[in-house]
């Protein structure tokens, strides 16, 4: 079984829930050789970029794996989403930059949901995609908007820029492939059981 | 145009080693399937976007190539075979014919990918049944679905359900099945987090929904040891199933290279009413992957 | 839509039997094809417009369903086999490949009938011989295009020409073998006066035309006697031709059944050159008129 | 392409005299609704089908030219304004702002003709109150429909009717009225009878119909001398109406000019419930034959 | 459909206060236009394709929406007004009306962006002198256009150059002008690389094109301060340009605001022979970020 | 008022109608001068082949008209009818060459009619649109098929053809144009009146 | 062999110039019996509608015929036509209402024609197709104008209509079916140097 | 005036050439600050990922900037390309995984690129966008060949993947906006000249 990890901020928290679902997950160790693929029993683990985890799974070439919310919309994936964790949630905002600007143009690494996001609203913008520092976007002028994922709102404030909605509530998930889900149902059905106790478990620690 | 080699998406010409690759399984498939009494029909590249609007849903109807001909009416390319067949052959039924076994074949072309990367230029083989509401023609149809997919190389697994018991089950607990995420919090029916969890077995499913639970069980008798019944496999399936609903997949590739299922109310639509189950098989350019036997290698992903 | 048993223009399914005699002629054909040496190739159903523009000229480009593809290109359901065969093939041929013997199958759908109710629902079978500049590929086609025509059930009557002839002897005398008005005022070479009153013969044609006289009298010498010289069959035919254009008629119902001829720059367009010769048939429903041997008529007025 | 000067259906272009007469018209329309505080809003010239798809019988839905874009959606260009006007308004309208007196005018391009002969380049020039349910709307948007069409040149007959009537006296009844065949055999409410011989009055009405037959009695006080009310106009006019509807004559060439009417649920549709009623003059190039004022006949065969 | 909300790519309705907003700056240009002679003609807002095939590189042809008439033709929504002009009156000039002076206006609408998220929805208004070949007409344009581009709040900066000067120079040199890259290895004529580093003067120029030089020369007299004269802004323009071309900026936002120049060879195109010089104003929403004047920014990234 | 009569078959008793309804008609001599516009009173009568006169009423260029519902089909006239009449009718059949061919070519007068009878039953047959004598189509072989309109069933069996199906049951009526209906209202619902009431007289006679 | 004769103006002149090229075509006596097939010789006659002749030709139901160009041009009819003809020739005429009307309909029994007239005019107009007395549509105001074939000019005059433009220059025709042409080359050679030789010969009586 | 440098592989190249051009550019410690904004002198320099440049650019938010043709062509872009640099070229390779299979699919950051490369080849093949680690997807088999840049060649190396063609030669290049050329043509010469210096008294002295 081949299962996908994100590089990203979703790192530890990913490999912590599989290594307490009972999973040999690669070690911190092994993080530091750059090396991207494991063996570890009967689990291959690979170390993607976030983005594209639910690349892999989606086209079979890895079996399951942890995706955010963000990048399974963003790529449309029809993976199986059976776990929902509690850790790494955050907000998809619509920042704009200072004194509420009319909305014409949209900065984000995330142009299909901002062209939801904008269609639900009946707002006619355009999306200018970007692939880092959007918020710069906003204070460079490029765009009178961006939309972005925003976890403490450290950089809108640094930039003065001002949050004006909320795009969507952005969760990790647990995504496995939908042939694979099919064609190997009881392994898929373990990893989803144990995966779903550790989470469990882990939830019962936090709550007092 | 970009350049002078490209085909338009979802089309591209086999020259004479694929062709040839096509042809033998093509051959394959024609010959058991007239030695079994199928009988072949033809049908239209184009036809009109009305007759179906009903039948498919908006993402599935933007697939396919559409354009409004010289008498003002919306026309699409052939994207999907089965209604096809039933608006050709429901005016012409008559009660004595029945039941009738017809099969047909040829390309079908989307415009759009379904997912990421899927593609969209796909040869399509299918057979039906017509008129025969019995769990004979249920068992018949999935051990041909299986020697078919033999017949190509592959190494079938069927995964196969009936649509009606979720649809017994309401709507939450649809919704569950279909997104296969578990609310433990008591608000769905206990059968629902049994079929999840794969402890559910016909004898659960019999309370809520007899009538499949029976039929489920003389399919499983009849069936081959290819098919496998998973409850759980509950999807936003083409509208027109009203009983068995199956997959064939490759056991080595995964792939999934067929699909059907019973559609008893779909020829009514069309102006007579009769049972009907059937299947499609999908080929693709990975077929030429294969040695000799062929495998076929499906073009959508599920 | 005025009604539900419609079909668009130009297309419509074969029920049972219908496809059970289509697929008759279709295997009578395939098989002697295949036994001369030919090798199937398929064709997509859907082809741009642009790189056919120049082959086609205003009313034929007409005559096909076109529409705009989610690129914003202009694409047309297939009308016409011969030009896709050669863009299909040439960024494929191989100097070392050369001669090949090609086939090909498919419906064609035409949008605008050709003339006063003629059929707009078209099957056709066609062959061609690619890098084969001789006479002998001239007479094994013409040889080939009879016993398929035979073997359709039909009594062929093969006219062919050389569309050389004509341009060779300037425009008036082209327009005037064209409408076969003959002018007698002396206005037209006498040669032409001749070609139209019957009385012409190569020798001559020689003096206009050295070489395609000889080239049809070479033809005339290995061709049968279904074959029918008639120097007076100028037309518009498809701008593609360049030497011997023949038409096979069945002499019971003088309706005509296949069309052909050679077209040594057609492939050079698509990039490489190379000589080629061939034909197509057009099979349509009033196959269904005749017995056994199921003999095509065309669907075109000429 | 037949010939380098022709323009495609239902369009060309209006050089230098014909574009200063359709400018005086416009501005004589434009200057009467803005000082009677109608503000102009400016239409797309295409829009997707699918919004309006219950709001257009089939003919008339092929009456515009549709086609596919690079989504893959179906799109029309303009046949038609109220729908649109209501599509464009009901997502920005505020219950405080109400009511709205808006305007708007462009070309409506059909490419079917309606009938015979009837023409299908149009220009059209319509008002609309939004929010204002009372009979005072009704009498001062007749008023200003008689008050354009004299601007226009045109001497007003304006025939109104209210569509809840017919409606209230059922199918058979209201297929006569349609038809105006009366069959005397007593299958048919007298009522319907004596409002197609013409002897119907309002008092005879409101046993049917109470609160149309007092909609109307307040109109005919208050509306002009040109306005007749007439109960057996009844057709199968859009869909949408609600109450009153009518159509404006030029009394010398009997030629329909504009319609309009009340339609308080169109609003709804688009999700913002508001009482609306208006009128659209449609204008075309017999404007021309006449002077100064320049009446505008229409291109629409009622 | 996605959602009831949207629009087709590239239109929008415009509701109270933009529509005034539009129609205020509409007014501005139109008072101008017409007290300074222009006539206005109005064009139809859909075309058939093939009249301007030779006028429109194949990636501006499918920015425009294209679409298959009832007749088979092939019909684009218009997306650019200056052929449409000449092939509208070019048929109907005749010799003693010369010179002509036509504005037009109206919306054109593009289906694809022509860059990076640069708009599609555009309002045009622009004006042409048709029949006077001299270089008073290209001054009086040249200052037209600056007083517009002031009624519409802008700041003018008008670039112009003559697009006869880099044919003269040959592909080469043409080509580096286009890319603004200098090759220093002395393969390019010194001239080039003079217009390149900014050192280049008309003298310099008259020794390759003695004629534009002149006309440069003088134009440069007649012409306000706002227009400058830059021998390296060469580019890619429209195929019809033959003599002077420019573009007016505005100074504050750096977007470019209108494009014109001259088209002495476009009128023979359509039948009648014609000097003709022009520009178009495109007008946008961002007008709305403007106070009073309401200065109109453009849509196009150059 | 300008009042439409068709030329052929229904000439005598559209005009006998008109005549028993009041109207001062033209004599059978203006008929023989071969004019074809006479003005009685004050109706101008106007005389036109049976298949122009839907054409007249529906362009506004006469008031009203008498009319076979095949013209009035064919025409997709959209007239109001509001007398259907007792005399001149008959059938529009479908009629083939001896043998009952398979259906694949219809001659016929009514090409629209005939397109929407085949289109109605999905038979999928060439229209071949004649001026004259259609039944001789199918004895020489032109078409497999004909539709006409049958009187006495004469041609049909001089030339050995079979009727093999009803396309429709023929009633000439009295057409009166939309707008002028609305517009003269009153005029117009007088000659309806005078017409129904002519053919009801007629038809109590003829009931013994 | 069969050929198809227009029954209408272009009959006696058609019959005698086959006559005239040896053949042995149908007497008066025959044609008063209002038979519309005669075999004589290996010829069958056929007669019908003159706008019939180029429908029987195209579809190979008549091996040859005699067709004006007005009705050979509204049909597209493709057959060869080898010869033609010095008699019933005639001008197909634009003819206005008096006064010179501007030009917004125009009835005719040739739309297809008209089509083309106006197309290549650019002129904008509406067609009427009428049935019969064409000219009665610009005397009637149904039109502006009419396209109509002119042979004395009689009915203009007594309609006090005026002829705006000459349409086409209409000549009979001799058609021939491409097929036959082909197919029965000798037999239809045969012919046409027959007809052309009576033709000749005519022209020869008549020349002085 | 704005410039934008690219905060990837041709960062200190890029700040180089400007501070050799006598600009005043931020200084190691400025960029050790996380800032990505700083004004020196009359120049206004923004830092942003090497894919945003031409984004910035084209959208007229910075006048000039340094870009690679990868970027430059992936995004489309249609500012003028006055001057190439000799620094950090590279070649965008086709690269398979081992065994040369048959190219089916196609992993890239390049997806424009990839696309125009495969039509021009007449090469049918899906195209797999990716964020990173690009040659992974030979490696595991999502894909079967991969598109990306390749410097070294050490990544293609230990992948054990095989090159079979090469896509674009990629150099950076110095970007101007077309509308600041043209209204502020005079400054922007001047910096285009100071850059053309600097690269070439650069390359006088890297030639011995």
């Amino acid at each position: 079984m081949r299962i996908a990890i994100p590089k990203g901020r979703l790192l530890d928290k990913a490999l912590a829930t599989f290594a307490a679902a009972g999973y040999d997950v690669p070690s911190e160790a092994d993080l530091a050789t750059r090396k991207l693929v494991f063996n570890r029993g009967d689990v291959e683990w690979i170390f993607v970029k976030d983005c594209d985890v639910p690349v892999y799974v989606e086209h079979g070439a890895a079996d399951a794996g942890i995706a955010g919310l963000d990048q399974i919309l963003e790529h449309d994936c029809t993976a199986y989403q059976p776990v929902e964790f509690d850790f790494g949630r955050c907000k998809m905002m619509l920042i704009s930059a200072p004194g509420a600007p009319s909305l014409t143009k949209v900065a984000t690494k995330y142009p299909r949901i901002a062209r939801q996001y904008l269609d639900g609203r009946a707002i006619r913008a355009d999306i200018v995609p970007l692939g880092g520092s959007v918020e710069l976007a906003a204070v460079l002028n490029l765009t009178s908007h961006v939309i972005d994922l925003v976890e403490t709102g450290e950089t809108v404030r640094v930039h003065k820029l001002e949050i004006q909605d909320v795009v969507a509530e952005i969760s990790p998930r647990l995504i496995v492939g939908r042939a694979v889900y099919r064609t190997e149902t009881k392994r898929i059905r373990d990893l989803i059981s144990r995966i779903e106790e550790a989470k469990n478990a882990n939830l019962q620690i936090q709550l007092p | 145009m970009a350049n002078k080699f490209r085909y338009p998406t979802g089309v591209r010409p086999l020259l004479v080693e694929e062709a040839a690759r096509r042809k033998r399984i093509e051959a394959r498939f024609a010959a058991r399937l007239e030695s079994d009494g199928f009988d072949e029909v033809f049908l239209p590249i184009i036809d009109y976007v009305e007759p179906y609007v009903q039948l498919r849903r908006g993402a599935a109807a933007k697939q396919s190539y559409r354009f409004i001909d010289r008498e003002g009416e919306l026309v699409a390319i052939r994207s999907d075979f089965t209604p096809m067949v039933a608006r050709a052959l429901a005016p012409t039924i008559a009660e004595g014919d029945l039941p009738l076994r017809i099969f047909y074949r040829g390309d079908v072309i989307r415009v759009e990918a379904t997912r990421l990367g899927a593609n969209r230029e796909m040869f399509q083989i299918g057979a039906e049944i017509i008129g025969d509401p019995t769990v004979g023609a249920d068992v018949e149809i999935l051990r041909l679905a299986a020697d078919l997919a033999r017949a190509a190389g592959a190494t079938p697994v069927i995964v196969y359900n009936d649509v009606s018991i979720a649809n017994a089950l309401g709507d939450d607990a649809r919704q569950a099945l279909v997104s296969k995420r578990i609310a433990r919090d008591g608000s769905l029916p206990e059968l629902a987090v049994k079929i999840l969890d794969g402890s559910a077995t016909l004898n659960d499913v019999r309370e809520f929904a007899p009538l499949a639970a029976d039929r489920l069980d003389a399919i499983a008798r009849g069936a081959g040891s290819e098919c496998l019944l998973q409850l759980d496999d509950v999807d936003a399936a083409a509208a027109y199933y009203t009983g068995i609903h199956f997959r064939v997949y490759d056991a080595d590739t995964r792939k999934r290279i067929a699909e059907g299922g019973r559609y008893d109310d779909l020829y009514a639509r069309f102006g007579t009413s009769a049972a009907a189950i059937g299947f499609t098989f999908t080929i693709d350019e990975s077929t030429e992957a294969l040695n000799g036997a062929g495998a076929p290698l499906t073009t959508e992903v599920e």
